[in-house]
């Protein structure tokens, strides 16, 4: 199986750093900031979520794209967009989760495309929120990292740092 | 779309440069990241080859031609082939393009874009009588092709010959997207995208419809329905959903959702 | 119409044992008369002569009854397609005997019915006048006329034979036994044989073999092939299509079934140009008496073979002769033409296989296979074999439909057939090819005229339509002339070609306003090249031939419009002034007709052109009687007649 | 026939703008219902695809003497094709109108044969008298229109002018007002 981004959302502090690496990963003129593919929202005071592209396997940006411009990467399992893409918005609008964007200041549609197998916003996380992982969860460990509610972030980092 | 998908690749070279190409790709989408410059105004990787503005000519020699034998093709409609050599900047072709950037500066005065790229081919003032215009459109049909991907089919060139122009009949068509403007090589279309929550395109005004949380503009009322349907048509995740007014308010409500938090102040469905 | 007992034929044998009866017939009739309903000969009022002929034979019949007595002359009359000489018309020619009556008037009916038919005596008035340089004297069979017997007809063989509304009537002319012959004896791939060896190139333009272009097809293996016979003959100047889809609408559709049993085709389109009003009428008839004849549509003659035949009109645009733009056209969209790399015998109409030939070869087939490939592949050049159709125009004396085998010099076509030069002036040039196609001036008059001989010297074979110029014909004005209608026909799609041709035209346009620039000749080649080179289809790309062949044949009379502002033909109206010379007697027309009032005189006073306000329409010249207007150009006299 | 200057994107020339039809053209729901009822008729008769386009068009064309907005309206719904390519059709082909004409239309045929005996003086001459110019407008008292064809196939006769079905050969600008006296509707 291949790797695959997890989110483990009571781990998260909502520190913004993922959303900071994949700003910088994805900037293409240095200087100009580009709009990170991956948000992090504070839900309610205990809670953190980070919103990040789901790689749906009936993906609905993809079936609405009227130019096939998103393309799944065989090698890494993420839809891409690529230059074929005419603009239309279509696909910001199909998407259930919010995860297709539109960077107005590069002006080009964006999407998580886990940079190329290397993702940044895991290689940043302090908390390990996010994991680039290509181990398959046991039910046990997937209900553990989406249930388990944590407001600590010492105890996090503690974990972390046991790991 | 017109890419015939073949794991077949075959060889070539351009520029010297030997390169391996998909079967069935055209020149011109196998030169990105060659360090190669082929200037295109009507290509787009996304649309339908068209071949209208002929600046993207390169010269081509196939396997068992003579030596000095060489063909002029443009590179946006000729397919690659096995022992093809391309030439993309050779004198001939250089001539070629300037004579077309002649004549489009001659057409278009008014317009930057042209201008720009006729000064990189030495053509700064154009040797033939300029159309008197303001407008610069160069009938390059990118919004027509791109008007018909999109499903609605409003932009239609008309006429033909010198007289051609491009234009929407009928303006319920229309759905204020923006699409053609924003495509448009030249910036010929026209467009206001938001003044006081209305946009002008085509001569047609739109409602804009913004999120209440974010502040954002989603699109006009028209371009929203339509995605609607045709997010419907396409049997979508959820197509009952895809009735509220757009996507991203949803997004706050499915990041409730899947965060599990049981109390969540408002339904989702009265999300707005 | 159908065989004997009215019954479609089920069988080959059934359709020849009909023909047979046919034949049998006819040949009890003693005479046949023909009126040519050629489209020039019905503008002077042919079909009034038919009917008038009509009458005539039944009130002899009546008379004779009357008396008693019986007609003794048994005789068909019949309308026919284009007999080719078409500024003598109306024609009427007489059979077996092959009188040929030229200019005939509906009043002459009468005295062709009591003398010739009845009498046997030649009507003299009517009867066709060699020119002077053949001693003159008058001609009575037409095989005697020059312009006849240095013909050889293949495509136009049935042309002015047979009655286009009549299926018996073609096949007593020997229709259908070329297909019988295909679909009886030969297997699909020996048609294609023949065809290949008989060397038939594409009578369209192109010139592309067409045996090679019916296997290519074959060999793409797919269900359906399209066929399609283009009649979108779009060509000034040029109307052998029109004359055959006219006169002889079932050669063409037998043409096609031959075609469509090799290929294995099911479906066939006819594309005709919407101008071609009467040739779409004959075709249709033609289909619908060959449908009930059981010669189209299912189960052909009872062998299994299907094909049905639709006709499309054109919308009107020049550009859907190009075949590409013609399957755009027939699919319902804008003819704009698409990327040659892309070969229509594999992804055509709808994007199917689909094979394209002209109507002259798709005509020439049935010959073929009647007469076999080698006596097809005899007459010609080595390279470009058979025969070809020319129209014949402009300012020659014959003008008309002619056909030839290919290799006949230009000077024994326009000087032998066409009869030479109107007024006998000097010869300027020949263009040939249609719009895109070249001029050719005197020194090439030997040139043997074939697909190859004419692309080398800068014109092209075309679709067949040869305008023959004198000296009183500007070649600035010629190019001009093309160029603008190009730009009225350009689809407009890609830059070379739409910008191109209004900038060309610009350029011409001032030349011949006398603004021209030195320089200017440069710029029109470097911008012709660009547009043979980079334009996206073949019209486009053949635009220019033109502008860059009388600019490589007369460019000194380029240089003279620019440089001194002259124009030697007298035609560029900026160029030119009129001027009423001493013998001018004052009666005063020219000044009456005159739209601005340019013209002052008194009654039997000599009158004055005031240069400010003429216009240069002419119409003073072509109203003076004697002939006392010149046209001065460069202060030199000019003169040119308004009217040929 | 000059290059005409071109008009741009957003600002269609003349033939765009077929809904300014004449009034006497437009006599009420009438003449609309007459027309729709035409393209009815006429649409029954093909399959509804879009490949009979320009079959439907041609008939509507011949019927009506031109494709009113309505008309045109009808049979895009009709073929489901969408109404900027029917528009984008009958802008392309030369067979059709987009705007009412004449009575009677000239065609004067500039067909080579015809041009290098002197058709474009007759071009020029009608345009002066009747005061329009090829392919547009009318004739102020309503009776003329001016079309100039590319060839007629009477290249023997030329220069030629065409009203209705009658050849009016080797025409010369002195007898243009003598046909047209004659052909003058009554």
């Amino acid at each position: 199986m291949s790797k695959r981004l997890y989110v483990t959302p009571y781990r998260c502090i909502d520190c913004k750093v993922c959303e900071q690496a994949c700003s910088l990963a994805k900037t293409p003129v240095p200087g100009i900031p580009a709009k990170p593919r991956v948000q992090t929202f504070k839900v309610d005071d205990q809670t953190n979520f980070v919103l990040l592209c789901l790689q749906c396997d009936e993906a609905s940006c993809q079936k609405v794209c009227p130019t096939d411009a998103l393309v799944r990467n065989p090698e890494t399992g993420a839809i891409e967009v690529n230059d074929r893409c005419i603009g239309c918005g279509f696909c910001v609008q199909a998407c259930p989760f919010g995860c297709m964007d539109y960077d107005d200041i590069h002006n080009e549609y964006i999407k998580c495309d886990v940079c190329k197998g290397d993702p940044a916003c895991a290689k940043y996380c302090p908390t390990g929120a996010l994991v680039w992982d290509e181990k398959a969860w046991t039910d046990q460990e997937a209900k553990e990292r989406t249930e388990k509610k944590s407001t600590d972030p010492f105890s996090i980092a503690l974990e972390m740092a046991k790991k | 779309m017109s890419k015939t998908k073949t794991s077949k690749t075959v060889h070539l070279t351009i520029d010297g440069q030997n390169v391996e190409a998909p079967k069935g790709a055209m020149i011109l989408d196998v030169t990105p990241g060659l360090g190669v410059e082929i200037p295109s105004l009507c290509a787009h990787p996304g649309l339908e080859p068209f071949g209208a503005c002929r600046l993207c000519v390169v010269e081509i020699q196939k396997p068992g031609w003579d030596d000095w034998y060489k063909q002029l093709v443009t590179s946006c409609l000729f397919q690659v082939e096995e022992g093809l050599k391309v030439w993309t900047n050779s004198d001939e072709v250089r001539q070629n393009r300037k004579v077309v950037l002649d004549l489009l500066m001659a057409r278009v005065p008014a317009s930057d874009v042209i201008r720009d790229l006729g000064n990189q081919y030495g053509v700064t003032k154009t040797s033939y009588a300029e159309v008197d215009t303001e407008d610069t459109c160069i009938m390059c049909d990118i919004c027509v092709r791109a008007c018909h991907a999109i499903g609605r089919d409003a932009i239609a060139s008309m006429s033909r010959g010198p007289d051609k122009y491009v234009d929407v009949p009928d303006k319920d068509a229309c759905i204020g997207c923006l699409v053609c403007a924003n495509l448009c090589p030249t910036n010929a279309i026209p467009f206001t995208a938001n003044d006081n929550g209305k946009r002008r395109i085509w001569g047609k005004e739109f409602d804009l419809v913004t999120d209440e949380r974010s502040g954002e503009v989603l699109g006009t009322t028209e371009y929203i329905e339509h995605v609607r349907k045709r997010a419907e048509d396409k049997g979508l995740l959820c197509p009952e959903d895809m009735k509220h007014e757009s996507a991203r308010v949803k997004r706050y409500g499915y990041a409730q959702k899947l965060s599990h938090v049981a109390d969540v102040e408002e339904p989702i469905e009265e999300v707005k | 119409m159908t065989s004997s007992n009215g019954k479609p034929f089920g069988s080959v044998k059934n359709l020849l044992k009909r023909a047979e009866k046919i034949l049998k017939e006819r040949k009890k009739l003693k005479q046949e008369i023909r009126v040519c309903a050629g489209p020039g000969c019905i503008a002077l009022g042919a079909k009034d002569i038919h009917k008038e002929l009509c009458k005539q034979l039944d009130d002899h019949k009546k008379e004779l009854e009357a008396a008693g007595l019986e007609l003794n002359v048994t005789l068909s009359e019949k309308c026919t397609g284009c007999h080719g000489m078409c500024e003598a018309g109306p024609i009427v020619t007489i059979e077996p005997e092959g009188t040929f009556y030229t200019g005939v008037k509906p009043r002459d009916t009468k005295k062709i019915v009591e003398k010739t038919l009845l009498k046997d005596q030649l009507v003299d008035p009517l009867l066709y006048q060699l020119g002077h340089h053949r001693g003159g004297g008058k001609v009575k069979h037409y095989a005697d006329i020059p312009f006849y017997s240095l013909q050889l007809r293949v495509a136009l063989r049935k042309v002015g034979v047979v009655d286009p509304t009549n299926f018996d009537d073609f096949l007593a002319e020997g229709g259908f036994q070329a297909f019988a012959k295909a679909i009886a004896e030969m297997t699909p791939e020996d048609v294609i044989d023949q065809v290949e060896k008989s060397g038939l190139r594409g009578r369209g333009g192109a010139g592309f073999s067409t045996g090679r272009k019916w296997r290519s097809a074959l060999r793409v293996k797919e269900d359906r092939v399209w066929l399609i016979c283009n009649g979108d003959e779009g060509d000034p100047g040029a109307f052998m299509d029109r004359a055959i889809m006219e006169g002889d609408p079932y050669s063409v559709l037998e043409g096609m079934m031959i075609g469509a049993y090799a290929l294995g085709a099911t479906d066939a389109w006819i594309y005709v140009r919407h101008e071609y009003p009467l040739a779409v009428e004959h075709l249709q008839m033609a289909i619908d008496k060959l449908t009930n004849a059981g010669l189209l549509g299912e189960n052909i003659l009872g062998t299994g073979m299907t094909l049905n035949v639709r006709i499309s009109r054109g919308g009107g645009a020049f550009v859907c002769g190009e075949s590409s733009a013609l399957m755009r056209s027939l699919e319902g969209k804008v003819g704009e033409p698409r990327a040659k790399y892309v070969r229509s015998v594999e992804k055509g109409l709808h994007d199917e296989p689909t094979v394209l030939n002209n109507v002259e070869t798709f005509t020439c087939v049935p010959a073929i296979i009647d007469k076999g490939a080698e006596w097809f592949a005899s007459m010609g050049r080595e390279k470009s074999k058979g025969t070809k159709a020319f129209s014949l125009v402009g300012k020659v004396k014959h003008t008309g439909l002619i056909e030839v085998p290919m290799g006949r010099t230009l000077r024994e076509i326009i000087f032998d057939i066409g009869g030479g030069i109107i007024d006998d002036r000097p010869f300027k040039a020949v263009q040939t090819g249609g719009p895109s196609g070249g001029c050719l001036p005197a020194g090439k008059l030997n040139l043997q005229v074939d697909f190859d001989t004419l692309a080398d010297a800068g014109a092209m074979m075309g679709s067949g339509g040869m305008i023959v110029m004198d000296d009183h014909t500007c070649m600035v004005d010629v190019a001009k002339y093309f160029i603008n209608f190009l730009i009225g026909e350009s689809c407009g799609k890609c830059v070379p070609c739409r910008e191109g041709l209004y900038q060309l035209y610009d350029l011409l346009n001032k030349i011949t306003n006398g603004e021209g620039k030195p320089g200017d000749l440069e710029t029109i080649e470097t911008l012709c090249h660009t547009m043979e080179v980079a334009s996206l289809c073949a019209l486009g790309k053949s635009a220019p031939y033109p502008v860059t062949s009388t600019i490589k044949y007369f460019r000194e009379e380029y240089e003279e419009h620019i440089n001194d502002g002259v124009c030697r033909a007298g035609v560029c109206p900026k160029l030119i002034v009129y001027h009423i010379n001493d013998d001018c007697n004052g009666c005063e027309v020219c000044r009456k007709h005159c739209p601005t009032n340019a013209i002052t005189g008194e009654k039997k006073k000599l009158h004055v052109i005031d240069p400010d306000l003429c216009i240069s329409c002419g119409i003073c010249k072509s109203v003076c009687k004697f002939d006392t207007i010149d046209i001065m150009s460069g202060g030199k006299i000019v003169s040119r007649d308004v009217v040929a | 026939m000059t290059p005409s200057k071109k008009a741009g994107v957003g600002s269609p020339r003349s033939g765009a703008k077929t809904s300014k039809t004449k009034k006497k053209n437009g006599a009420g729901k009438n003449a609309s219902k007459v027309i729709l009822a035409a393209t009815d008729e006429i649409l029954a008769h093909y399959p509804l695809e879009e490949a009979s386009l320009i079959m439907v068009l041609q008939e509507l064309n011949d019927q009506l003497n031109w494709l009113p907005p309505k008309a045109l309206e009808r049979v895009a719904k009709k073929l489901n094709v969408p109404f900027g390519k029917v528009q984008g059709v009958a802008t392309f082909y030369r067979a059709f109108s987009l705007k009412p004409k004449g009575k009677k239309t000239v065609k004067v045929c500039t067909g080579t044969a015809c041009h290098v005996r002197g058709a474009s003086m007759l071009v020029d001459e009608l345009k002066r008298s009747l005061e329009v110019e090829p392919g547009e407008g009318i004739s102020e008292d309503g009776n003329f229109s001016l079309e100039t064809v590319n060839c007629v196939g009477a290249c023997a006769m030329a220069p030629v002018a065409m009203i209705g079905d009658h050849y009016y050969a080797s025409m010369t600008p002195g007898n243009i007002a003598k046909m047209l006296k004659k052909e003058k509707p009554e």
